[in-house]
């Protein structure tokens, strides 16, 4: 038993990503048997994908980076043509964020897309975002990563499309291929560039040989505007509230992870490809030495303002339930990139070492940006459910057509609450704790963003505020006499959501110390993500 | 989209078996020459494709159901990733090459450098090669398929 | 001599700047989708540009000249990312033949959502 | 196991335990349980109490006793319109304008990367 389950560890980065491959292809033919086996399948294949998937998060966790080596069980003999999964702390991190989300998904799905035709597909594409999903987190291999990037959003767009009679929809799917084919064209351009300089696809290789040239340059260039882009860091946001309002609320919910996919990559190229290479020297005015680090962190923490100002303002406008969480979860994102940019401007070189560090709060920062990815997305994919039910419902997302729903939705209503709380971030829910960490640290960077950010998250509060005033309270409205509860898979996926962010809430220090930390230390220390596949220090 | 002319219709007949052996070709031998599932399966496709243009959408959909090319799509991606994960079960790791070096069924070691091309090497990158093909060939046509049966019936006839 | 090196740069240039155009400045949708095969087709060509080494021959075993192979690597990759393109072409079409039954337009400004 | 799950966060100006937390959660829930208990107790279903009283005035249909969703916070939108018509004016839900903003900021990107 005990040799299985070492062999089954052993071969977990290729079994998280193959699992859910095969489940989909798979997933047709068993649907042409029975509706109710497929789903039965579908919820299998996740919940075996999820099993893998933690007990690599595990073994990364206590024995630190894990490389596979596709084809070939000898050492690496040439990191040009192999392929590589190489798993440190932050990759399983999101492997773990990863998989939570498509298992509510499907559970969800069963009985909100009862009704609907062509599920075999709608299945099939979910798991396949979920192989593109954790493909891109797990892959040490640039060129794997723009596959699994594509693969992702080729499943996103057809599976937002899936209601091919709504103009949303279709609409929001066409804005949503056309920006991820055109991001991930110019991620493919960086990726080729560094090819034509370095010979290499490995990021290791890569961040082990990366001299910081003109042309590695305009890749950091390329690769950053087209992972912001992707991962709806403003003025590159709209898409977002687009593609969230127009996607089934089961799917939105996977695409969250999606998202926070993109902004891995983001963390991945900074933290582990460039690393020490930002803090080349660009200009010198007086005492003070201009870095990459640090014009590059100013000008994400920038971009991160504008975007949780844009979010929160848009959010509090709108009058559709889903664009409206749409435009708070391009809050959210600003949060992580604020933690992101505000670390990055931190980047100095040790006295005495030639390592690469971050001041305290650099490295605080990054654990409360960390952190909020997955709370962000348990929260945001819980107030999509939300949404869902009451779509399923009422038939309804315009909030001005909604009203006095909790009388006939107690459930509903109470995951409502939990999700709102925990969105805009009162205690003891698990928005709290990496927001708190996130005022703490960017307050050294500059006061006045804690403000900001601070105010924002009051904002997110009102914002939902006048989701439950006028959608949960108010008198019964007739139009609305035939709303029952909704049916219990769609309740148990929720419930699943709320039980972690309660759980992650009140146990924030068992949380960081187990599952980010190893995250933030693998970002903060590429060297050993290097020495891994290259071998030395 | 109805038919074309009855020459359009024979022409297309004729030339459809030898588009469809070269595609084959082309992925039968896709591990010694360039070429391989992909690019052999895009030309039997592109043979379809013009079998559907000369006969009408209508007609091919009667002959042909797009479920059916799912079900081929699905089985050769299954045979892609089964043989990835046989690999892993034959005690190596996934997408090992268990059969080169096997001598029986493509596991011949290719002599190196210059020599005339050898069909029976290289290991489970045939296998590979045909499960693409039959998922490319699968899959793009139900992609033709599905749009052309979409499109209005007749020229001129709107939505 | 050095120019003729560049060529192909300054081609791949070229025509992702037109892609690009094309995506940002036309209206039609088919339009917009050819901007972004442009700018596809300049990356694959950047790729392939980039495999090539001086004085190298096509990597092919079967009846060889002899001499110096090229890394079949870029290839690979041109392939894989023209593999892709088509998956994403497929879908950008169909979803076009959507939005034209519903929206009965093809004009990029008129294709909007509910609320926005 | 235990110990780890209740030994108290950190974060340098606060801190975080997860007992005080629940027992204050349990101390507000009683409270309020204690508060309920104060309420009146002749409370009668169907009776006038539970009528709605307007000062007098006779309640309208429940669709327009309800305030809308669009017009919640009227006052802010009202008083922030220009920062509303500016955020209005950059959402234009074309796709064309998504690329262009997406080509902007790379260019800014290469800008401050490049020439600074």
């Amino acid at each position: 038993m005990n040799e299985m389950l070492d062999y089954l560890v052993l071969n977990s980065p290729a079994l998280v990503v193959a699992i859910p491959l095969l489940g989909a292809f798979l997933t047709p033919l068993v649907g042409m048997i029975n509706g109710k086996l497929r789903n039965l399948f579908v919820i299998f294949i996740t919940l075996l994908t999820g099993f893998f998937a933690v007990l690599l998060a595990n073994d990364v966790f206590t024995n630190g980076i894990r490389t596979y080596v596709f084809g070939n069980s000898s050492p690496m003999t040439n990191p040009v043509v192999r392929i590589f999964f190489e798993v440190d702390g932050m990759s399983a991190f999101m492997a773990l964020i990863a998989v939570i989300l498509p298992i509510v998904a499907v559970i969800y799905s069963w009985a909100f897309m009862e009704k609907e035709t062509g599920l075999n597909k709608y299945y099939t594409l979910i798991l396949l975002m979920t192989t593109g999903m954790l493909g891109m987190v797990l892959t040490g291999d640039m060129f794997n990563f723009f596959v699994f990037l594509e693969i992702t959003s080729i499943a996103t767009a057809a599976l937002v499309a899936f209601w091919t009679n709504k103009k949303n929809s279709v609409q929001a799917a066409f804005k949503y291929i056309v920006i991820s084919s055109i991001g991930a064209l110019f991620v493919l351009f960086a990726i080729a560039i560094f090819y034509g300089q370095y010979n290499a696809l490995n990021m290791a290789v890569i961040a082990n040989s990366i001299s910081y040239s003109f042309l590695d340059k305009i890749a950091l260039g390329l690769l950053i505007a087209a992972l912001a882009m992707k991962a709806a860091i403003a003025p590159m946001h709209m898409w977002l509230p687009d593609t969230y309002s127009g996607a089934p609320s089961s799917v939105t919910v996977v695409i969250v992870g999606t998202t926070l996919a993109s902004l891995y990559g983001v963390f991945r190229i900074l933290f582990t490809v460039y690393g020490r290479q930002l803090l080349t020297i660009m200009r010198q005015i007086g005492e003070f030495s201009v870095t990459s680090s640090i014009v590059l962190g100013v000008f994400i923490v920038i971009l991160a303002t504008i975007t949780i100002v844009i979010g929160v303002f848009m959010a509090l406008k709108s009058n559709d339930f889903k664009r409206m969480i749409g435009y708070v979860a391009v809050a959210e994102i600003g949060y992580m990139a604020l933690a992101v940019g505000s670390a990055i401007s931190t980047f100095h070189i040790a006295d005495g070492t030639a390592a690469v560090q971050m001041t305290s709060y650099g490295e605080m920062a990054l654990t409360g940006g960390i952190f909020h990815m997955i709370n962000d997305a348990l929260d945001i994919g819980l107030l999509f459910l939300v949404a869902g039910a009451i779509y399923y419902a009422t038939k309804e997302t315009s909030l001005n057509r909604l009203g006095g729903l909790s009388r006939k939705m107690k459930y509903t209503t109470v995951f409502f609450l939990i999700a709102l709380f925990a969105a805009s971030g009162l205690p003891p829910l698990n928005g709290f704790a990496s927001k708190l960490i996130i005022y703490q640290s960017i307050y050294q960077v500059n006061p006045i963003l804690t403000i900001v950010a601070i105010l924002c998250s009051i904002m997110i509060l009102a914002v939902f505020v006048k989701v439950f005033h006028s959608a949960f309270l108010g008198p019964k409205l007739p139009s609305l006499k035939n709303v029952k509860e909704v049916p219990k898979s769609m309740l148990i996926s929720m419930g699943i959501l709320a039980f972690l962010i309660i759980l992650f809430g009140l146990f924030p220090e068992y949380i960081i110390n187990n599952i980010v930390e190893p995250a933030v230390n693998a970002l903060s220390n590429p060297g050993s993500y290097i020495s891994a596949i290259v071998g030395g220090a | 989209m109805s038919g074309m002319s009855k020459i359009v219709k024979t022409i297309s007949s004729i030339a459809f078996p030898f588009v469809t052996i070269y595609g084959l070709y082309i992925i039968a031998h896709g591990h010694l020459t360039p070429g391989g599932g992909f690019q052999g399966g895009a030309i039997v496709a592109s043979g379809c494709a013009m079998i559907l243009i000369a006969y009408g959408s209508v007609w091919t959909m009667k002959k042909i159901k797009e479920k059916h090319l799912s079900v081929f799509e699905s089985a050769g991606a299954i045979v892609f990733i089964g043989t990835a994960l046989l690999g892993l079960s034959v005690g190596a790791v996934f997408f090992k090459n268990f059969l080169y070096d096997g001598g029986i069924i493509f596991g011949k070691i290719p002599v190196v450098g210059s020599t005339i091309a050898n069909i029976n090497t290289a290991g489970v990158i045939p296998i590979m090669n045909f499960a693409v093909g039959l998922k490319v060939i699968a899959g793009l046509f139900a992609i033709v398929l599905v749009m052309a049966y979409g499109l209005p019936k007749k020229e001129g006839d709107k939505k | 001599m050095m120019i003729t090196f560049n060529i192909p740069f300054i081609a791949v240039v070229g025509l992702i700047l037109v892609g690009l155009i094309a995506v940002v400045f036309k209206r039609n949708l088919i339009k917009i989708v050819i901007g972004i095969t442009l700018i596809e087709s300049g990356v694959n060509l950047f790729l392939i540009t980039l495999g090539y080494r001086e004085g190298s021959i096509a990597p092919i075993y079967s009846s060889s000249p002899g001499g110096i192979m090229s890394l079949p690597v870029p290839q690979a990759l041109t392939l894989t990312s023209i593999v892709i393109g088509v998956a994403v072409l497929a879908l950008m079409i169909s979803f076009i033949i959507h939005i034209y039954k519903l929206y009965g337009t093809l004009d990029a400004r008129k294709i909007r959502g509910d609320e926005e | 196991m235990i110990d780890q799950l209740i030994s108290t966060f950190e974060t340098g100006n606060g801190f975080w335990n997860p007992l005080i937390w629940i027992t204050s959660f349990v101390i507000a829930f009683l409270i309020i349980y204690i508060l309920r208990g104060f309420g009146k107790k002749d409370y009668k279903k169907g009776t006038g109490q539970t009528q709605v009283f307007l000062s007098g005035n006779p309640e309208y249909e429940k669709e327009k006793m309800h305030v809308k969703a669009s017009n919640v916070y009227w006052g802010f939108t009202e008083a922030l319109k220009w920062i509303y018509n500016l955020f209005k004016k950059i959402h234009t839900g074309n796709t064309s304008d998504y690329v262009l903003w997406f080509v902007v900021i790379m260019a800014v990107l290469f800008l401050i990367l490049g020439v600074i």
